[in-house]
């Protein structure tokens, strides 16, 4: 049993955490969402020369032929740092052409998601708690009609994979209109997208490659809520390790204390199920499923409670909008929503385990 | 025992509704209309409704203290949507403080204009790095010639912004120890010296301000009480805070809220209220609801007696927020897809999932009600801390 | 407005609890569970003598015709003793020929259970929480067959009030054979009983009867749960008083301090829900059925909750037979269970609510 | 990352499956039989399985440590359902001790007999007064002569009405300072001096016990350590406890358990893991449960690399108790009629339920475990006490 990171994922992890501590830092952060109009693309651009876009895909589409661990860990350090950029939507593009892409398809546009000379997105809701491919009643076929609703970036895309009754679908730009939603969390886009007749490509059939998208987009969210969570747990103990009253730090009183113990006690174990979750989708695909839906439900919950208790232990000046806690905490009510709501999850779950 | 208000009450609840259905809405219709609906106020102080505890010498209506009454008339108004009593700081903290503290002068001065609603009020107690913790503000007052002149900052002002004063605890004698060096003085907010700066809340919303003092000044004679009764004044002030119902009827509204949303989401293919796992939280919550509604009914009984309702007056506070913080919850679980969207139909909900959180923030933290609940209510003994005798 | 005790309420409630401070402090009750082959029949006797039997049952059949608010106050009280006597369900059985017996029934059988003459009991459950009027499957004619379980006190009982498809019926000592379950709770016993045809006599059919005497248990438990849980707040607090740990007593330490907060908080608002129940079964019978569920959900839990934390406030100690922590533990387990547990009260009045 | 455990372990799993397979069952299949289960873990000592951490001399099989096969042996004796390795408290903490502080007489004297079982021991930590906090103990010993005089009482000493000999701390310096006045002493249970008395739990089941000593005796080199040592010498074996797969197979066979339950209960007139809520629940549950097993594995793994896996290892006993909790949660709520009565089907709930309860108590609260949590784990700072530096 070697349950742990290689020194190369250690390494990775390190580069990308020096370049986010410098590249992405609170007030990056608040200048993206009060500027409110898409993401940081000078990051985004970063990230791209780092690989970031191609870490799963294959080396001859110039990928760097990684695992899902691998993007777990950067999903991760996305989400610990909140990063404004549109990562979810474009890798989850290229792994759904690489799932059930056509070797044309995989070669069309592969490259072009890995250089970031395209951005890629998905589109996987249609309203109503619908996420997942047997909810999907948009039908693809010779041209495309209908809406999908809450997709990543759609203004800014240049390729979207939708998932159709026939399957995911690739449409490029100019075939949708989209209407910029406001999003609760400003670090990362969602519009609602229509079609109307639109040209499409359909993938091949694949359906547990669909399924794979699906479980993999679940790990992400988990990874990116795991990182999100700690950083809460953090920053709510670094404050009271700061912050003095009645002349001594808030941290010691054993009030506060317990309670920042039964937060990091909510989190800190979450880390070994989004990694279990990941390393399933590279190594046991038959129990993936499974692991993913957990995986989601779990962390996105202590997520979106983490948050909340860090926006408390903050007293008032937690709910300012100057302050970071607000960023967590809305990116925490995203991963908790987007792809279904944790209990959703938990009863796909309980029918993957064959209860 | 007798949950009802009586019947001498429920005549005294017939005049009212009488008076109110005579005054409001106003002849023209237009509710919106400033001086129709200062008119009905003044209508309603002269009639005993508002203004109850404050003397007419100073513009109110000096009756005599009936909680049950205060209710009827609350409850009329708001089922003839009329214009409410004024409940900001100025009315519920200042005015009072006045009334027992404050010089003839400074009541003839401040008391009419502000029952009115000329002068609005801002609070000045929190500080960066003093919340709970008063006794150790830096905002420091010093005496030249005949005025303060103050510099420092407050903050959690609300809405310092719309206000023409505030009554602020600002150190006047650094010498003196800690809580002893504390006064009470009321400021003119609209002179070069203060800045305020609005706070933007998470929700994109203003409520609380930061304000600065740079050399402002207020007259010599503006501090109520003595130099440095500042603390001491304000702890009989935060004392007068009585039970009171108001807290019962957000409560209430809240939770009719939530049943209308739970009739208007689904879950797996159905009304979201026809769900076990909904309905069964629903429930829990609309009991925890009615254990703290019956519990404030009996504690206000009492007090109306001349009982001490014990314990329970120690916890209304953390159990409104408690119930507050669980109807979030459930709230966040029926919204689903909408979590995710400001500009959809349920964006209340959203800002309610969050103005839950600073619930427990407002007012002394959640921590800080549960020490009062165990060392006042419990009778635990305070904690030995180093340097403490 | 006046929902508080009167003058009188206050008396009455101030002499049981001397009485029960005298005839009921723990050592005895001690002395029932070990022996655990009945009740107190010596503390039953004396709350016969004060008239707890007849409390709500008419001035004419001996009884003090007050109200169920006055009975629920001695429910309360017998809770926080943890009393083991018969009250449940011999008050129950009076009420229940109050409410449905003829005139004849009521002549026959009040005055021997408001003199304690005779012991009576209900026989409400049929295994597999069915508890209420609508899940009876026992069918009474002429002769009553079948069997009910978990009735409170059947060996010792002279009459029993049972719930059948027909309504309420009366079966006299003899006419069931009971087997002794090992309850959990061993201040109040348990038995199953089976009738083989048994005589039986029906009261009239009044099902609003039916239904107010389901409510009246529901509010006793309710009753009961508040003064069980509020004891257990008391002797939890107690302990943190006086128990010392480090120099200084445990009640100090914040961590501690909280969670007995946390415990209060949960218990002492209900006090307010299990009067209004009561008062409603009085003064707002339409309302009554609503109220009473959610009282004994509510309270309930929040007794077993309660009695669950006092354990672990009491550490090893409170884990022991002789302690009384398990007493309070196991009667709220009772009151949890009996009547059916609070899930299945909360639908009850959902349904009552309208929604 | 690799889950498995890599083909080398798996090779040493077939021969491990194999061996085990040669000798268990015994021939006559009496699988009661003492003489064959004793002979079965002499087998596995010999073979290098059992008693991996004690030298030969001492009668261990004296392996380098692996606590991946030391899992692998774990599973495969439970798999063949084979007698485990004994695991009491003198196997784990007392012959530790022995080979890191005793004498070489010491552990001639007591580490075979005590790793074959002919003696068990008691532990003789707390005291009533003295449970989270060992340096308040105050059972004493006097050396008169040749042997230590015993007088005192412990308590929570598991089966020590079964045991042969306690490892006791007991206080033999009482004009040193608290920590330093204690001594860790060997003693005899089977003597006058000494009268246990096991303690009824609330399941009706006996344990735990109390341990009273009345001119109890040891001989005067019985004392492990120098005197004044002895609670130097628990820290260090406390610290020896180290992160094991051992809680997790306990979690993992309730959660088997559950779901078992969950299929047998009814609710709302289907099976109760079909209602939504006690489904969703169970999942829940399990995602908990699977949360700490592969942080566990996580922690191993960067443990066997010499790694350090920092904040969750604070955390694992806790995070087992809360689950623990919330497994009686769900229990109870399938339990329904049946959480009424000890003699129904499901009686092991119904204790389990009331265990789940001692669990948090057991080995230190978990208050005390929070603080170590916020304070070890997440670098929160000591609480000033008065009186303290």
């Amino acid at each position: 049993m070697n349950f742990l990171l290689s020194d190369e994922q250690v390494m990775v992890t390190d580069t990308l955490r020096s370049l986010l501590r410098d590249a992405c830092d609170p007030r990056q952060v608040h200048d993206i969402i009060d500027r409110h109009d898409g993401f940081d693309a000078e990051l985004w651009q970063r990230l791209v020369d780092l690989g970031v876009p191609g870490l799963m895909l294959p080396a001859e589409m110039g990928g760097a032929g990684l695992e899902m661990i691998d993007l777990a860990l950067v999903a991760e350090l996305l989400g610990e740092f909140a990063a404004p950029v549109p990562f979810l939507g474009h890798v989850l593009c290229g792994l759904g052409i690489r799932l059930c892409g056509t070797p044309d398809q995989q070669a069309r546009w592969l490259p072009a998601l890995v250089s970031g000379s395209i951005l890629g997105t998905v589109a996987l809701g249609e309203g109503e708690e619908c996420w997942l491919p047997d909810e999907w009643q948009v039908t693809a076929g010779d041209r495309l009609s209908g809406g999908k609703r809450l997709v990543p970036n759609a203004m800014a895309a240049d390729l979207m994979l939708v998932g159709t009754r026939q399957g995911l679908a690739l449409v490029e730009k100019g075939n949708w209109t989209a209407r910029r939603r406001e999003g609760v969390d400003r670090t990362r886009s969602l519009e609602d997208v229509t079609f109307h007749e639109a040209s499409v490509a359909l993938l091949d059939r694949v359906p547990e490659g669909v399924t794979r998208l699906i479980d993999a987009a679940a790990i992400l969210l988990a990874a990116d809520a795991f990182g999100g969570a700690s950083r809460c747990v953090a920053l709510a103990t670094d404050y009271a390790k700061l912050r003095e009253q009645f002349g001594q730090p808030i941290g010691s009183f054993q009030g506060l204390k317990h309670q920042l113990a039964n937060m990091a006690l909510s989190v800190e174990p979450g880390r070994g199920l989004y990694w279990y979750a990941a390393h399933t989708w590279d190594a046991l695909p038959g129990k993936a499923g499974h692991a993913a839906a957990q995986a989601k439900a779990h962390l996105c919950d202590a997520y979106l409670q983490a948050a909340r208790d860090m926006v408390e232990a903050f007293g008032g000046i937690g709910f300012t909008w100057e302050h970071d806690a607000h960023i967590y905490l809305k990116r925490a009510m995203f991963d908790w929503a987007w792809l279904g709501s944790p209990v959703r999850h938990r009863l796909r779950a309980a029918q993957l385990a064959g209860w | 025992m007798e949950l009802g208000f009586g019947a001498a009450y429920e005549a005294f609840r017939a005049e009212v509704r009488t008076f109110i259905a005579a005054h409001w809405p106003p002849a023209d219709g237009n509710v919106k209309d400033p001086a129709a609906i200062r008119a009905f106020r003044d209508a309603c102080t002269a009639q005993g409704y508002y203004a109850r505890a404050v003397p007419r010498r100073y513009g109110g209506s000096e009756q005599p203290a009936d909680i049950v009454k205060a209710e009827i008339i609350r409850e009329e108004i708001r089922r003839a949507d009329a214009p409410a009593e004024v409940r900001d700081g100025g009315i519920t903290l200042l005015i009072p403080t006045l009334l027992e503290w404050g010089t003839e002068a400074q009541r003839q001065r401040f008391i009419s204009p502000t029952l009115k609603g000329d002068y609005r009020w801002a609070q000045g107690f929190s500080e960066p790095g003093a919340g709970s913790d008063l006794a150790s503000l830096r905002t420091r007052a010093v005496l030249v010639d005949d005025h303060w002149v103050i510099n420092g900052q407050k903050i959690w002002s609300s809405y310092a912004h719309r206000a023409h004063y505030m009554f602020a605890l600002v150190r006047t004698e650094p010498e003196a120890p800690k809580h002893e060096g504390i006064s009470y003085l009321l400021i003119d907010l609209r002179q070069p010296g203060v800045t305020i700066r609005p706070l933007r809340q998470m929700t994109d919303q203003s409520e609380f301000c930061e304000v600065f003092f740079d050399d402002a000044r207020t007259p010599a004679d503006w501090i109520v009480g003595g130099r440095g009764q500042g603390w001491r004044i304000t702890r009989t002030t935060l004392k007068h805070e009585r039970g009171s119902l108001s807290g019962l009827s957000w409560t209430d509204s809240m939770l009719r809220g939530l049943i209308r949303l739970a009739r208007e989401m689904r879950r797996d293919g159905q009304p979201a209220i026809d769900h076990p796992t909904i309905r069964a939280e629903l429930a829990a919550i609309e009991a925890q609801s009615m254990a703290l509604t019956y519990s404030t009914y009996r504690a206000i009984s009492m007090t109306v007696h001349g009982q001490e309702p014990g314990l329970f007056s120690t916890m209304a506070k953390i159990a409104s927020t408690d119930l507050a913080q669980r109807i979030a919850k459930l709230a966040r679980d029926l919204l689903a897809d909408d979590l995710l969207v400001m500009d959809g139909p349920q964006r209340k909900w959203i800002d309610r999932f969050m103005i839950s959180l600073s619930m427990s923030i407002a007012g002394g933290t959640s921590n800080i009600q549960r020490n009062i609940i165990a060392e006042r209510g419990l009778g635990l003994p305070r904690e030995q801390r180093a340097g403490e005798a």
